[in-house]
């Protein structure tokens, strides 16, 4: 314990020499002034003082659950009250209400949290199934909600007759970018995506003619409801259950698939590419339809992100964004449903309950993501493959 | 098991964490909420954070004199990051906690997303710098005003001096690709063909990216009489840096969104005889020199949108008092029909929200001043 | 019948760089064989069971597989995905199982190239993919029994021992319905009775599928016991081939195989 | 000089030694001869402290090595050449032998080194400045031996040297093992799987079988015993 | 040759050089433990707001503009380093057993981290930073297509490359970084203490980043939080265009991408500048899988 203190310490003055010159220092030099602001200097410390001792104090216990319980600790899905039925039942009664007891922003904010579900569970299948690296996701999502807009702003077309078109330019666009890279391996696969990310966002941002540029599109329509006029506060429940039906959807879908063959196709490439390819796995077409249908759903909730703001412009779409998403899914643990899920409640609803922290959510936030990684470089929820019932087998 | 039993402790606590949440907005209080609205994280932070402050400046001032109503007017400040995403929940926050009326948003994407939101409600909205044409002059928004006037009339005084003062022939034209400079420098252009001016470049650069020498390159080949540049301050200066550097003459033109003082500040020689258009001189308006002197003790800064921030807040304060109710229409009414002494000078706003009283002139860069040009 | 070989390969060639990695090997494996290609370490036996089987192109000659109509098809330039799908199938020298998928499903993604639904009849579920499904779980299920992995169907592979990882490979193959199976060291770090069993079950998938076997092991015990025939490669080429009561007592063999007595003394 | 106790040692979950004792004495030559995955490199990592027993201890000179880092067992003068020889292939010759003296400060002494290594394997001189992934097999063994060399070693770890090579080129590089071992007095822990030519070099045997010693004795004897033909040559 | 093409020539060589030396920072991390340190374009930065507070104080105690650079470039670059080391040993040391994807997020993490802490600490605003290079003048038929600071960007980076690539090549620890990056395992087995080579290569690129950093600021004039990101994207853009881990591809990728962009906005238009930067990218490497110079890998069966 002593040891630990001591070295501490040792960390303490060295963070405080570290950040001496941007922490206390304050310089104009064209006013020729210099402030000393030594309170910053003695909080610093104290914070990575405590911090320190926690930190090496968890990493050693980190350590002993690597080696002894690397497969359950923290397996949400083995616990028995998640999986009881009248758990289930009274959360997803919680869960259908929540639009009717809450005030309007939360029903908001889980809106965009839900819609970062379908993002991550959509990239989830590229990268946490196929293993292919994408950093530039975004741009389907992007594709998706300018797909919304544009047909709403050229052609009058509503939000239900647009979303087909929407998932489907997304899905070829997933396809189209698919065939080039398919030769690229890990690293280049991700500097590839990231280029197409922001080559998709520069045009939005500067073919002025035909996408607004910067300035965006505004007064999108909400998704109609058998032509029954809806008044803000219904229609924003209203898209809360669509957005629920949606994750329910790619839940759903993504389950389905990854317990068939494309599924295991998936995996199996994902685990070893030659491996798969000498059990008769056609990898251009498996990566292809991975890279389609992530594609596919972002396509789909960028209509809903679209709809939900009435407004797109470039740069909801940013690299940032393919970012999050992508911690999204590797915090949750790649592969898994229930990773991605609580992966967004920690990076999408976290950050906007902390807001009391006012500017120092962001830096909170970004520790966040350090910390979680340094502590659980698996993610939150270790993906386990369903297993497959063969015991009414002869 | 018993880890598993944490993982379950961790989702309790995360849906605890929620209801809390929740739970703030319930809440009732005594107060009357303004809400405020803006980047305070992120790139754009610098546009939001002064706002911010003035704001808070001037509630705290009015809270020292008794308040509104009797009540102590709270300001709730909330980070929409210039996101449009971000933008709606703030928006839907911001509501739901009650707010009589908003100031924001900062940036014309984010405003006009949040008007969605705003606009069911029917509360006030003054953007202290959201100039996108289309937020008044459409007709959509009878609950938006502003404090800062629209592109248009600051593009069109910009066409006016260009053709009329510095007599150009030919011009360059030079933006950020943002929403703002991007809408400014289309409408100078289009201001320009009008008159038969010809316009040799009209480009786009990229905030933050190294360095712009390639294109002032090409606009030394061009040859210009005036580069008119639509944009913040920090690339505007870079830009006339490296075109004095590379001894071109023409004479550089921009709008508001220059007069910073850091501009000069980092300009330093480079800057001077820089043309800029802007909201009426206020620098001899009492108010705004208190204020700014105020914000430099507590190390704080008016930035680009400040004072109309604190000309938004008070002429909310003033509507407030004056209808003695915080009813959301009889607010807008009042916005309406008053006039309001501000750090902007004696402001009120037209039919549309847009700002009266609150002109554009032109200003030069002199001696390490912004100096009003008489023409 | 029998004198249309099953795999043939002639003169096949394969060089890395300046290294001469293969020369001019040929050889033939006829319908249910059990050939072994034998050879001391880096003779290039891994080499030509990749060249084969699609993950590198050779540089010359060409490589024929008997169709399930009899007729030869040059398989040398296809991908190692349609090679598999026409009938030819291998394990590795490495284990190379996909680790975090459970023992059964390794099986199951063997049985990828002989099934038809694609991924909307997933999502869909259609009735036609169910059934397949269950054929796929209840085939994958009856090659863990054969192998004797039945018991551990539900493990996660990288969890399984050695030597089953060695079965479980061998399983996965099968699961691609081939006519000729590639074993590649498939006894390497088994004990003397797992290497007994593997014999056994090489024996017994031959008469249950009614493939051919070629096989790369250093276990001689093992490759004299079950092989119909051995080949001996060393540093590229193929030296010998015969039985294995011939291939023992070729000088030729034991030299480059069993290493010189060199007298390291003088 | 090095004894390994009863060490355990996994790769993830699999038990890739089930217990393994040796024993070495300064100046020998020791065998380690088994079949492919038996542990016999698993057994060198461990000692190398690349990889770190579960269970188990190493001693050197009596002291625990294994609690130390790969680093420190080699400036303790346990120096490995590992399976496959893994000469770094975008380095030249020299440049892959002064990698081998990288811990080595002592610069007139290490002239005199290199110089003996030119004269023990003369074709690398000639090399000198080709890249180490374009030579031979043979070359490559000779070069990681020689690298191994110049970092002076007092115990030798050798993985499997004839590996993949021709058997003249074997022939040489037994003789320049025990060449190494008798004049430069190092002691030499050679890991074959080539028994036979393993067994006449060396002076001790170990057999190794699933992660377990299985036998143990002089090199002359194990290579009489019809057991080990049977097991590792196959052949009666 | 026309003075036109010239122009645009040693504007994309200054900002080439300058991705260089970013660039150098990816890929020598990159080479030696695979991983693409997002956070270093925040070292960039945060290197220039320390040569700032240096500056400043001596530009304030009125020290003469060529110490006050000397100075301001010698604590840039120690500081930087530190702030490298740091790095490395809080968010990307203990993932060094985990997937590849775990530091890659962390990486991202601490990218955030490093931006809202010079915000809290320092300011959002943009700050002027003194130019140190003072008025340089050179002949007049060089004025006509480059600036003095021009040359002495790229200069001062050609010369750093050349210097790197020296150290890389003929000093102990320069040969032991190249060792690791071919086999980290036989390094080890030679003695290299890995973990230490790996803490060096992060100070040497955060060294490299922050001299590029004083000298990109000294020429500009301005810098703020935000600096760090888009060249951070751009030079690790060039850094694979080059082939990621190869020192002498940086240099290329960083010079092409800078020369590519350059002669973008000249002939074409800077509205899609970085539409070409990255188009040209994706041609390359579909041509190229591995970029300029990086090693194909061979397929491992």
């Amino acid at each position: 314990m002593k040891l630990r203190i001591i070295h501490s310490l040792i960390i303490t003055f060295w963070f405080m020499l570290l950040c001496f010159p941007l922490v206390v220092l304050k310089i104009d030099y064209l006013e020729k002034s210099i402030r000393f602001r030594w309170i910053n200097l003695f909080l610093t410390g104290l914070c990575v003082f405590f911090i320190s001792l926690l930190w090496r104090y968890f990493l050693s216990r980190r350590r002993k659950y690597f080696l002894r319980l690397p497969e359950h600790f923290f397996d949400l899905h083995q616990s028995r009250l998640i999986r009881s039925k009248p758990f289930l039942f009274i959360f997803s009664l919680v869960f259908l209400s929540l639009p009717l007891i809450l005030p309007n922003y939360h029903t908001s904010i889980l809106i965009t949290a839900m819609i970062y579900v379908v993002l991550g569970l959509g990239l989830n299948i590229v990268v946490g199934l196929a293993g292919l690296l994408d950093l530039g996701y975004a741009a389907f999502f992007a594709i998706g909600g300018y797909s919304f807009a544009l047909l709403n702003h050229y052609f009058g077309f509503g939000f239900w007759a647009s979303l087909p078109i929407a998932a489907s330019l997304a899905c070829l666009g997933g396809v189209l970018l698919g065939i080039p890279v398919l030769r690229l391996r890990g690293d280049y696969l991700a500097i590839v995506t990231l280029g197409f990310g922001e080559i998709i966002r520069l045009i939005l941002e500067n073919w002025e003619a035909f996408t607004k540029g910067p300035s965006g599109i505004p007064d999108l329509p909400k998704p109609g409801l058998f032509g029954i006029q809806l008044d803000f506060y219904s229609s924003t429940i209203y898209l809360y259950y669509l957005l629920i039906l949606c994750m329910l959807a790619a839940i759903l879908v993504t389950k389905r698939l990854s317990y068939s063959k494309t599924g295991r196709a998936w995996v199996a490439l994902r685990e070893d590419e030659i491996a798969a390819q000498s059990m008769g796995i056609d990898t251009t077409k498996t990566k292809l339809t991975a890279f389609g249908i992530g594609a596919f759903w972002a396509g789909i909730v960028g209509a809903f992100f679209a709809s939900k703001n009435s407004f797109v412009d470039p740069s909801s779409f940013t690299f940032h964004e393919s970012a999050i998403i992508l911690s999204i899914v590797v915090l949750g643990g790649m592969g898994s449903i229930l990773g991605v899920i609580l992966a967004t409640m920690i990076l999408v609803l976290l950050p906007e309950y902390l807001r009391f922290l006012e500017s120092y959510r962001m830096l909170i936030f970004g520790a966040i993501m350090v910390i979680m990684m340094v502590f659980r470089p698996e993610g939150l929820v270790k993906s386990v493959r369903q297993q497959y019932d063969f015991k009414n087998l002869k | 098991m018993k880890l598993t039993r944490i993982g379950v402790l961790i989702l309790v606590l995360l849906t605890t964490l929620f209801y809390l949440g929740a739970g703030n907005a319930v809440f009732a209080s005594d107060t009357i909420k303004i809400g405020l609205a803006g980047p305070f994280s992120g790139d754009l932070a610098p546009y939001g954070i002064p706002p911010k402050d003035t704001v808070r400046l001037a509630a705290e001032v009015l809270n020292r004199s008794g308040g509104l109503l009797g009540k102590q007017v709270q300001i709730l400040a909330e980070d929409d990051q210039c996101k449009a995403g971000t933008a709606t929940n703030v928006a839907s926050k911001l509501v739901g906690e009650g707010v009589i009326a908003v100031i924001g948003h900062i940036c014309s994407g984010a405003t006009i997303a949040a008007m969605s939101v705003y606009r069911a409600v029917k509360i006030p909205v003054i953007s202290p710098s959201a100039t996108n044409p289309s937020l008044t002059l459409e007709n959509k928004n009878p609950n938006f005003f502003r404090t800062i006037p629209h592109d248009a009339a600051q593009a069109n005084l910009q066409v006016d001096f260009i053709t009329r003062h510095l007599k150009a022939k030919k011009v360059a034209i030079v933006h950020d690709k943002g929403d703002y400079g991007k809408g400014l420098a289309t409408l100078v252009a289009e201001g320009l063909k009008q008159k038969k001016v010809e316009i040799v470049i009209f480009e786009g650069i990229t905030p933050g990216a190294v360095d712009y020498s390639a294109l002032i390159r090409k606009v030394k080949h061009a040859n210009p009489d005036v580069v008119a540049f639509g944009g913040y301050h920090p690339e505007g200066s870079k830009i006339v840096t490296q075109a004095r550097k590379r001894n071109i003459k023409a004479s550089f033109i921009s709008g508001d969104g220059l007069k910073d003082p850091s501009f000069i500040k980092i300009g330093r020689k480079f800057v001077e005889g820089y043309y800029v258009s802007s909201p009426a001189d206020i620098s001899k308006v009492e108010i705004s020199r208190e204020i700014t002197r105020i914000l430099k003790s507590k190390n704080q800064k008016a930035g680009n949108f400040g004072l109309q921030a604190h000309a938004a807040v008070t002429a909310i304060f003033n509507a407030v008092k004056k209808t003695n109710s915080t009813d959301p229409e009889k607010l807008q009414k009042a916005l309406r029909s008053e006039k309001i002494d501000t750090t902007l000078g004696m402001i009120s706003f037209d039919k549309n929200g847009d700002i009266l009283g609150s002109g554009f002139s032109m200003y030069q860069v002199r001696d390490g001043q912004f100096v009003p040009v008489k023409w | 019948m029998t004198n249309h070989p099953v795999l043939s390969v002639h003169k096949i060639s394969m060089r890395f760089g300046g290294l001469n990695a293969l020369n001019k090997v040929s050889l033939q494996v006829f319908p249910r064989e059990i050939a072994a290609l034998i050879g001391p370490n880096g003779a290039g036996k891994t080499t030509f069971f990749n060249c084969v089987t699609g993950i590198y192109k050779p540089s010359g000659g060409y490589i024929e597989l008997n169709g399930p109509d009899l007729r030869p098809k040059r398989i040398n330039g296809l991908k190692p995905n349609l090679i598999t799908r026409s009938g030819l199938a291998r394990t590795f020298q490495n284990i190379r199982l996909f680790e975090n998928m459970s023992v059964l499903e390794n099986v199951m993604v063997g049985c990828h190239c002989r099934t038809t639904s694609n991924f909307l009849n997933a999502i869909i579920q259609t009735s036609s993919f169910k059934k397949e499904e269950q054929g796929v779980i209840e085939k994958s299920y009856e090659l863990l029994k054969l192998v004797g992995l039945q018991g551990s169907a539900n493990l996660s592979a990288k969890n399984l021992p050695y030597a089953e990882q060695r079965s479980l490979e061998i399983a996965r193959a099968l699961a691609t319905e081939p006519r000729l199976l590639l074993l590649d060291e498939p006894a390497a770090g088994m004990n003397p009775q797992e290497t007994t069993k593997l014999d056994q079950l090489i024996m017994k998938i031959r008469e249950r599928f009614n493939l051919a076997v070629l096989l790369i092991e250093h276990d001689m015990k093992l490759v004299m016991r079950i092989s119909d025939k051995v080949f001996v490669m060393a540093q590229g080429e193929k030296i010998a081939e015969g039985t294995p009561g011939e291939i023992q007592n070729n000088p030729r063999v034991i030299k480059a195989y069993l290493g010189e007595e060199v007298d390291v003394v003088s | 000089m090095l004894s390994v106790k009863e060490i355990h040692t996994y790769y993830g979950n699999i038990q890739a030694l089930k217990g393994v004792s040796l024993d070495i004495e300064k100046g020998e030559i020791i065998t380690l001869i088994g079949a492919n995955g038996a542990g016999k490199s698993t057994t060198l990592m461990s000692i190398s402290g690349l990889m770190h027993p579960r269970s188990g201890k190493i001693f050197y000179q009596n002291m625990p090595l294994h609690l130390l880092s790969p680093e420190k067992i080699v400036s303790l003068g346990i120096v490995q050449v590992p399976e496959g020889r893994r000469i770094f292939p975008d380095f030249t010759v020299m440049e892959n032998l002064e990698m081998g003296a990288y811990l080595r400060s002592d610069k007139p002494q290490l002239k005199k080194d290199y110089d003996y290594i030119f004269e023990l394997f003369p074709i690398l001189k000639d090399r000198k400045r080709q890249l180490g992934g374009t030579l031979s097999g043979g070359e490559q063994q000779m070069l990681a031996i020689s690298r191994a060399l110049m970092a002076k070693p007092k115990l030798l770890l050798l993985d499997e040297p004839s590996l993949g090579l021709a058997p003249m080129v074997i022939k040489q590089i037994f003789q320049i093992i025990r060449k190494i071992n008798s004049e430069q007095s190092t002691t030499i822990l050679l890991v074959e799987q080539n028994a036979n030519l393993a067994l006449q070099t060396a002076d001790r045997g170990y057999v190794i079988e699933n992660g377990l010693i299985i036998m143990q004795d002089k090199a002359e004897k194990l290579l009489q015993n019809e057991e080990v033909k049977k097991a590792y040559l196959g052949i009666v | 040759m026309d003075l036109y093409f010239l122009e645009l020539f040693f504007s994309g060589l200054t900002r080439g050089g300058i991705y260089t030396l970013i660039a150098l920072g990816y890929t020598m991390v990159y080479g030696i433990i695979g991983l693409i340190n997002f956070a270093h374009g925040e070292i960039y930065m945060i290197a220039a707001f320390i040569g700032l507070t240096f500056a400043g104080i001596f530009s304030i105690l009125q020290f003469s503009l060529i110490s006050i650079l000397l100075i301001a470039v010698f604590f840039a670059m120690l500081f930087s380093a530190a702030y490298g080391y740091t790095i490395e040993k809080t968010a990307y040391k203990p993932l060094r057993q985990a997937s590849r994807l775990a530091p890659l997020i962390s990486a991202i993490g601490m990218s955030i981290f490093l931006r809202e802490y010079v915000i809290l600490a320092q300011t959002p605003d943009f700050l002027a930073f003194p130019m140190l290079f003072g008025d340089l003048e050179l002949p007049e038929f060089m004025m006509d297509f480059i600036q003095p600071t021009e040359t002495i960007i790229i200069l001062v980076s050609f010369f750093l490359v050349g210097i790197l690539l020296l150290f890389i090549k003929h000093t102990k620890t320069g040969k032991a970084m190249r060792a690791i990056s071919q086999d980290r395992e036989m390094a080890m087995l030679l003695g290299v203490n890995s973990d230490k080579i790996i803490s060096f290569t992060f100070m040497v690129g955060s060294l490299l980043a922050a001299f590029g950093a004083i000298l990109i600021s000294a020429h500009i004039g301005q810098i703020n939080y935000n600096i760090g990101f888009i060249i951070g994207i751009k030079a690790f853009t060039a850094a694979v265009l080059g082939g990621i881990g190869s020192i002498p591809g940086a240099a290329l990728g960083g010079l092409t991408l800078g020369l590519i962009e350059s002669f973008a906005t000249g002939y074409i238009s800077s509205d899609y500048e970085d539409v070409f930067a990255f188009g040209i990218l994706v041609l390359i490497l579909i041509f190229k899988p591995a970029g300029f110079l990086g090693k194909k890998e061979h397929k491992k069966v």
